[in-house]
């Protein structure tokens, strides 16, 4: 699982009431970090990421793989498949096995990989999911957060550089989010670039490296606190300001915060702030 | 909440991780003895060896075999029922041998149901198919039927779950509001298996799914003393059964 | 309505089961081809097969106080066609028999016989008849799923007479027997059921027009009245 | 639509993998009032709006409208889903009919009403939920966020005393979040009772006149702040505190804020900080 690029190049895609989905999307993900793809419903954020994932072949524009050309054949595109894999964000989309550890074992056994090798990648990618316990369990018994972890572990079995998740936390309660985003975290020490699409942009600040967000047909992309800072391209993307920029931005002006970066969510805010009045001026 | 109580019991069983050849040789045995061996004392010994394996060794919950035990009843009674009386010249009456008849009826059916059960009941639909390919099943069909089973409960999520929305707006208050509740219901499922079907296969297709629904096969091996035990008891039923 | 496990004498079960064999491979041969040019349509399959399963589970008050359960095989035949429904409607009574305690195991040959063969045959055979004689397309619908049941009912019935003669009249008594017993329940679910199938149609044809033309049960239509959607724009958003 | 009083009363229903999933929850809805119910997922928040609304007659316990308790009869049952609506989370649970006039017109049909009056409801939901203008559409045809405001105009159509709404913002972007709670103002000033369950605890601060959280299979009721800030419950629900509480207490203690009630969102907070350094004491 090196480190490789995965990018796309003024991609034309998709058509709804009439009109094109994506028109000239350009995004290039940073490879060994996390990329919060940012935008709201029906903004192009899944068409995006099925172009790159190569299911959806762009009508215009290219996908590429450390600068190669992603071509829809099938020798192309088994071959894009190894190396970035999507995780959609329903998992009964993706989950057709009754059997946990035999749906995990899918991916693997496409690849043509000997048995013992499935089985060691089945058992890793139930582990960095936190639902080895769930292996011998029916999938139709699981809950949603479960059924989304095993899809993850259906892709994570993959070994992809890249590992794209359509709206992982959607649906989650805070606790569930907290524990998808703590596999993700031992998912990116292991080696991977991850890629997360929501419209939660509290959620992007606290967690992205890089955001991207899809407005208009195109994708305008920078750190997070430059971009999730843009009123007027967050209000073009119909999303909010973060909290913690706005609270931030008037708390540092009051001087009550150091200046230079923003602290990105309440804990690291409250552990700036100080304790007793009229420490700081 | 939609779960099938027979499919619970079946994953939570203690027998769930036995080899389903060996559970399909025990419950077929006993199927088999109570279709050909008589009534007395053959049907009998096959219900109450299936009751007692399910209920004891496979721990079973006694509820639902009890319940499950019962579904065919009806039929089997009425059915029994309509076979021992004779339509003669002088209308109905019983046949000469009513009793005899439809209790044998009854037991062979209720014999057969139970070993049925004690198969359904520790064994989980997605062990049995892959027990088709060997019987030379072409794999299509077991993939199909694969994915029947995962998407049954898909479906019958959405069937309880529409059908609770409709009653809430009063859509099955009245014969005539339930029949048009009950055709949009149909409706909504049927098109929502296709709308299923043709996302798993684009979710599936971003898995390297090219010819076919490969995985790696489960391994539970064949225990030779629960074979053992299982030809030694189909014997001794055989023999009881004979000499009887 | 399904022969219990065990109802059935040794004979009739094997005799049964070898007389609904012939269809079943047939209808296996036909999806194995299927999927064998279309691997997507493995799951397809696997939805139809799933949907005639839960249709089952859908309660349809009667007049007469008792409810029931349609059987779908009439619908499966218009939207499946018969040979694949044979297939298909044996899945399911597999998966009836091992999921609900509904039929058995050496009943299934006979229960295919009657509700995977003959009863799809019959109702598509009701189908085509009326649509030939330029009946519209519910009403087509209305046929073949109350025919469908009613064969079904009829060729269980006559099976059960076949295996239980009566003691004085035979086979003839026996038939009329079982044929009015279970009558009471049968004949009110096959127009209920025919009933559903109309409703179900009305809304299908609104909602799901694209999947009726692909089965070929509704003709295209040469000038649709969206605007033409590419096929490759099923990312609706979530 | 007067006000009535629907409440849960030692209420045990729902078992999953062997546990109670409620056991002996209580609860009040406050009339006329916006009432969010809290919970993380599996918590039971969806098994308690389901009593409620009459759709699960709870094991033990009782459901009561004005204090008369709901039986589980024919009668009973029709006049309870006359005066209390639940709308789902996913409306395609909810949308079954063909187009969206038709779809909301389903519950007035069902209740025997004449025709005009089916009409004047139809027109008079789409109006509260500004769909008016998708009268004519397919429901398939709708976005994500259309469909779950038809769906909820289609429970709107049944004229309830009582509206309850499971998770209405889940899966929905800022915009339409913001669409979303505009349409349950304009529902509340039409003299209605709502009650909205979520796991976002900072919307449910921001919403709600008073909170409950569905915790331990029991139901803890009170005002946002207090329970909210309580955060033994919290840990105990697997809930996060909301952020506008813990940075407000800061805040106050700081001097930065007024004494008294503290902030519910970033506007409200940024409106009562100082524009200044120094400005207060």
């Amino acid at each position: 699982m090196s480190h490789r690029t995965l990018a796309a190049e003024g991609v034309v895609a998709g058509y709804e009431r009439g009109a094109r989905v994506l028109d000239g999307a350009s995004l290039t993900v940073p490879p060994g970090r996390r990329l919060a793809l940012l935008g709201a419903n029906g903004s192009g954020k899944t068409t995006l990421l099925r172009c790159l994932s190569g299911a959806l072949p762009p009508t215009r524009g290219r996908i590429t793989l450390d600068g190669a050309e992603l071509h829809a054949t099938r020798t192309g595109l088994r071959a894009h498949r190894q190396a970035v894999q999507l995780v959609l964000q329903d998992p009964d989309d993706q989950l057709f096995s009754a059997s946990v550890a035999q749906d995990v074992s899918f991916g693997p056994v496409n690849l043509g990989l000997p048995e013992e090798e499935v089985r060691a990648r089945v058992a890793e990618a139930l582990e960095l999911l936190a639902v080895a316990h769930l292996a011998g369990r029916p999938t139709h018994q699981l809950s949603y957060g479960e059924r989304k972890r095993v899809a993850i572990a259906g892709a994570v079995a993959m070994r992809p550089c890249v590992l794209m998740l359509d709206e992982p936390t959607a649906g989650l309660d805070p606790t569930a989010v907290g524990e998808a985003l703590a596999a993700l975290a031992r998912l990116q020490e292991a080696d991977s670039t991850i890629v997360m699409s929501t419209h939660d942009v509290d959620l992007a600040l606290r967690w992205a490296d890089e955001v991207a967000v899809v407005v208009d047909g195109g994708v305008v992309q920078g750190p997070p606190d430059v971009v999730l800072g843009d009123d007027a391209l967050l209000a073009r993307a119909r999303l909010d300001r973060p909290w913690a920029l706005s609270v931030g931005a008037r708390l540092q002006a009051l001087g009550l915060l150091p200046d230079g970066a923003l602290p990105r969510d309440a804990d690291a805010l409250l552990a700036a702030l100080p304790d007793r009045p009229g420490v700081r001026t | 909440m939609t779960g099938l109580a027979i499919d619970d019991a079946a994953w939570a069983s203690a027998w769930r991780l036995r080899s389903p050849a060996d559970k399909l040789l025990l419950s077929g045995g006993l199927v088999l003895a109570a279709l050909v061996l008589p009534a007395w004392p053959g049907s009998v010994l096959v219900g109450l060896a299936a009751v007692v394996l399910a209920l004891g060794p496979a721990r079973v919950p006694a509820r639902t075999f009890g319940r499950a035990v019962r579904v065919p009843l009806a039929f089997i009674l009425i059915g029994a029922l309509t076979a021992v009386v004779q339509v003669g010249d002088g209308g109905l009456g019983w046949a000469p041998d009513a009793a005899t008849q439809a209790g044998g009826l009854v037991a062979h059916a209720v014999a057969g149901s139970a070993a049925v059960l004690l198969l359904a009941t520790t064994t989980p639909m997605s062990d049995l198919l892959p027990a088709l390919h060997r019987l030379r099943v072409p794999d299509a069909v077991v993939e199909v039927a694969s994915v029947t089973y995962r998407m049954l409960f898909v479906l019958l999520t959405s069937l309880s779950t529409i059908r609770e929305a409709q009653a809430a707006r009063m859509g099955h208050a009245g014969i005539r509001n339930s029949y048009r509740s009950s055709g949009m219901l149909a409706a909504a499922v049927l098109t929502r298996s296709w709308d299923r079907a043709r996302r798993l296969s684009d979710g599936l297709a971003g898995r390297g799914m090219e010819t076919g629904l490969r995985v790696l096969p489960e391994v539970l091996p064949s225990s030779p003393r629960f074979v053992a035990s299982t030809l030694a008891g189909l014997a001794a039923l055989v023999t009881v059964s004979a000499l009887a | 309505m399904h022969i219990a496990e065990g109802f059935l004498p040794p004979a009739h079960a094997i005799g049964w089961t070898i007389a609904a064999a012939p269809f079943v491979v047939h209808g296996a041969r036909a999806v194995a081809k299927e999927v064998r040019e279309n691997p997507e349509s493995t799951l397809l399959l696997g939805a139809a097969g799933a949907f005639t399963f839960v249709l089952s589970a859908i309660k349809l008050p009667s007049i007469t106080g008792s409810s029931s359960h349609p059987t779908g095989t009439g619908l499966g035949a218009v939207l499946f066609r018969p040979p694949v429904m044979a297939l298909l409607g044996t899945v399911v009574l597999l998966f009836q028999a091992l999921l609900l305690a509904h039929g058995g195991l050496t009943t299934l040959g006979a229960n295919a016989f009657s509700m995977a063969v003959i009863g799809p045959w019959a109702g598509y055979a009701a189908y085509r008849l009326v649509r030939r004689s330029g009946g519209g397309l519910l009403p087509g619908v209305f046929a073949a799923m109350a025919v469908a049941d009613l064969a079904t009912y009829v060729t269980t019935a006559l099976q059960l007479a076949w295996a239980h003669p009566d003691a004085a009249s035979g086979f003839g008594g026996a038939a009329a027997k079982f044929l009015s017993v279970f009558a009471f329940t049968q004949v009110p679910l096959a127009i209920g059921e025919g009933l559903l199938g109309v409703l179900l149609f009305r809304v299908l044809v609104v909602n799901a027009r694209p999947e009726l033309e692909r089965l070929g049960v509704l003709r295209r239509t040469p000038e649709p009245d969206q605007a033409p959607v590419p096929e490759a724009t099923p990312g609706a958003e979530r």
